[in-house]
Formats: C-alpha cells, structure tokens, sequence
C-alpha cells in the first residue's frame, strides 16, 4: 500500500536519491506528499518550489491529483531537452 | 507516427527520404546539435537524462496534438539520451504533408512543445565543471504561441 | 550562403550534417518532392525549366534577405531542373543558427519566395498529356505576410 | 544596336520561339517592347496579359524601365518552382 516515487536531474542529484517507495498519506493528494517531503527539511525544501514538477503515472499532474496505492510519483524540475 | 529515444546516432538523410517516400510534396524537418560555444564556456560534452515511459508517451501525445490540428501524411521523431559530444546531434524532428506550410508548422509546433512538454534533462560539461542546463524562458513562450 | 542549380540529386544528410558542422545548435530544413497524386491526375514525372543566370542571381537574392532579417550561421539552397520522376526531390533549403525560432522561420521566409521570385517553371507529365502547371495564389499570399 | 529578348516555359511553347534580337525600338522601354510584341498577332497577344512578368537584365522589372542596346529582357509565366 505505497507509492513509487522518482527523483530526476538536479533534484536527484541535491536529494542524493533516484527512487523510494512511501506509504499512501493521509492526505493522498501530490500536495500531502509533497508537504511531507518538504518537512523533511534540507535540500528537500527544493520540493516546496513550484517550478518543481509532478508527473502522475507518467503525465504531468496538478497538485490536487488524488493518489492511490501503486501510483507512480515523480518530482523533477523544468525539463530542457530538444 | 513513429517516435524514438535513443543512444545511438541518427541518419537525417534516410529519415528524410523515409518521410518523402510517400510523394506527399513537403517534408519539413529540424535537427538539434550540441552547442559547442566558446572559452571558458565551452561545452566537451553533455548529458542527456530523461524519463523513461514518460518520455515517449509525452512525445506520442505531442505529435497526436499536431496530428490533430494538421493534415499530416507522416511525422517522426528520434531523441538521443546519454552523453553527446558538442556538434553531435540530439534531436530530430520531421513532417510529411502536402501543403509546406502545414509541414512547417507542425514542425516546429512538435519543437516547441518537445522542448516544454517531454521529460529530458541536459547537463553541460565545461572545462570549470558539470551542471545542469537552465529552462529558458523564451521556450515556455514560444510554445505559449500556439495557444 | 551556397546555392546550386543542379540536374543531380542531392543528399539532405550531407547537407544537414554540413550546416550543422558549426555547432550553432540548430538546423531546420525543408525538402520538396515530386507528387505522385492518383488516377488520371497520377504524376509520371516533371520537367523543371529555369532561366539560367536570373535563377542563381533571385535565390542569391532571397538568401541575402533572409540573412539581413535573422542572425544566420548558414544558408544552403539546391533546387534542381531538368526530368525528375515522381518522388525525386526537387528541392532543399537548410538553415543554421543559435536560435530554432529564426532557423524555422528563415527556411520559411525562403522557400515562400523561392516558389514567387525564382524562375523555375515545372511542367507535369500524365498519362493524359503533359502540362505546365500554374501558379497557385496560395503561394503569393504566403510571400505576401513577410512584408 | 538591339535587344536580346527570351522567352520562358508556356510562353516560348506557345509562341515557338525562345530568343529573338529586336531593334531598340522608338519607345525603349519595357511597355514599348511588349506593345510591338502584341502587335504581331496571334499567340504574341498573350503578351498582353499583366501575368506575363518581364526580367530586364536577370531582374524583375516594372513596364517603366528604360532599355538600351545590348540589354537582355526576358518575359514569362508566373513562376512555379520549390
């Protein structure tokens, strides 16, 4: 009863971690677990800046996107590729 | 539709004559290649990160709008990941119609919204170290345009 | 800037790969085909006649015009003449610069006046009889919104 | 002391002819020129359509241009090249 949740590029590399796995909040919306993330405190803070992306199931998500088990969860920030 | 992510190379030539195969009239198309610049700015190399499942289902999406706003005969796409030496190439993008107009457009609408849209990171390497490419403004805007 | 008006094909990877060579970042380009079409209006093949000398001088021309709108690393323009069979390529003008925005638009800027200023005129072969093919006003008024 | 005069695609089809020397006729310019050409008769009436676009020297020209010996002055069809 988790999430999968993925770290890419500079975040990643300021988190120090690429992947973990977080049980399902109370509050399974991408804000609670970004607001968890975020009092995690340190280069987590980064998580509280709204250039900092979320992508649900692979296809970007607003912060209300309510979650469940299983879900596939990614942060990362302002894609430059092309 | 056809859309790749890569580590290997890409032959634009061949692509190209793939699109025009069909004898549509107009095949449009835009290659990136990594910047070289200059002085202590100078970029060796880069390193392309991206999403993996994201990253194609992104792109698929891209095209299916363009396709949608436009008569398309073909659409390609190929984007490498890894790490590129400057003036190596990254990206490929090509259209097929029979209007130059709508080949044009389509192209460069993929472009835009590749470059806002689809999961893809580049980290430079210079002489005074590695980091991480800023997202530019003017790319936010020139996909803005289309709406 | 390099123009050629040529009987032989040409190779847009070539091409491409030249433009690119520079490390500008992007190359956008364009590609025109002989249409195939279908039925009695089916293509077999197309003669494209010029006026040797006026022709290198207008595509000089158009080239120059672009480069003095939009910073450009390079231009090429191939555009052949001659019988070209249906699915050859007719055409191809490629675009390097620092900036996609101005490689697209440039590519654009030259092909519209290209198909309204340049004198190429393309005769169609069907199994009907041949027939010169007339100037579309589309093409004028994609020339026109430069202005 | 005459001018080179050319003619393109369905023109030089129509009228049979390709190039031609013409005596620098009393109204040298383009407008004279076309004049004397409509006057022929026949196919060379075609001369008298505006979308016959006239070159002098391997440039688009206006009806206006003056003409002197030597000069090359080419008429044809809207072009249809790319």
């Amino acid at each position: 009863m988790s999430l999968n949740l993925l770290y890419f590029a500079s975040l990643r590399e300021a988190l120090g971690v690429e992947r973990e796995n977080l049980p399902l909040p109370a509050e399974a919306t991408i804000a609670g677990v970004r607001a968890l993330l975020v009092a995690r405190g340190g280069e987590w803070q980064r998580l509280a800046s709204p250039r900092i992306r979320a992508a649900l199931n692979q296809a970007l998500a607003g912060e209300d996107a309510a979650l469940k088990a299983g879900d596939e969860l990614a942060f990362f920030p302002p894609v430059t590729g092309g | 539709m056809s859309i790749s992510v890569q580590l290997a190379d890409f032959d634009c030539g061949a692509e190209i004559a793939a699109l025009g195969a069909a004898g549509v009239g107009a095949v449009a198309s835009f290659v990136g290649v990594v910047r070289g610049g200059s002085g202590a700015e100078r970029v060796l190399a880069m390193s392309l990160e991206h999403y993996p499942g994201m990253t194609e289902r992104a792109l698929a999406d891209i095209v299916a709008a363009a396709q949608q706003r436009w008569t398309l005969n073909g659409v390609r796409v190929i984007h490498r990941v890894g790490r590129l030496l400057a003036g190596e190439q990254i990206v490929f993008v090509g259209v097929a119609a029979a209007h130059r107009g709508e080949a044009f457009a389509a192209c460069e609408f993929i472009m835009d919204f590749l470059k806002t849209r689809a999961p893809f990171w580049k980290k430079e390497e210079t002489a005074q170290g590695a980091h991480w490419v800023d997202a530019r403004e003017s790319d936010d805007l020139a996909a803005q345009r289309w709406q």
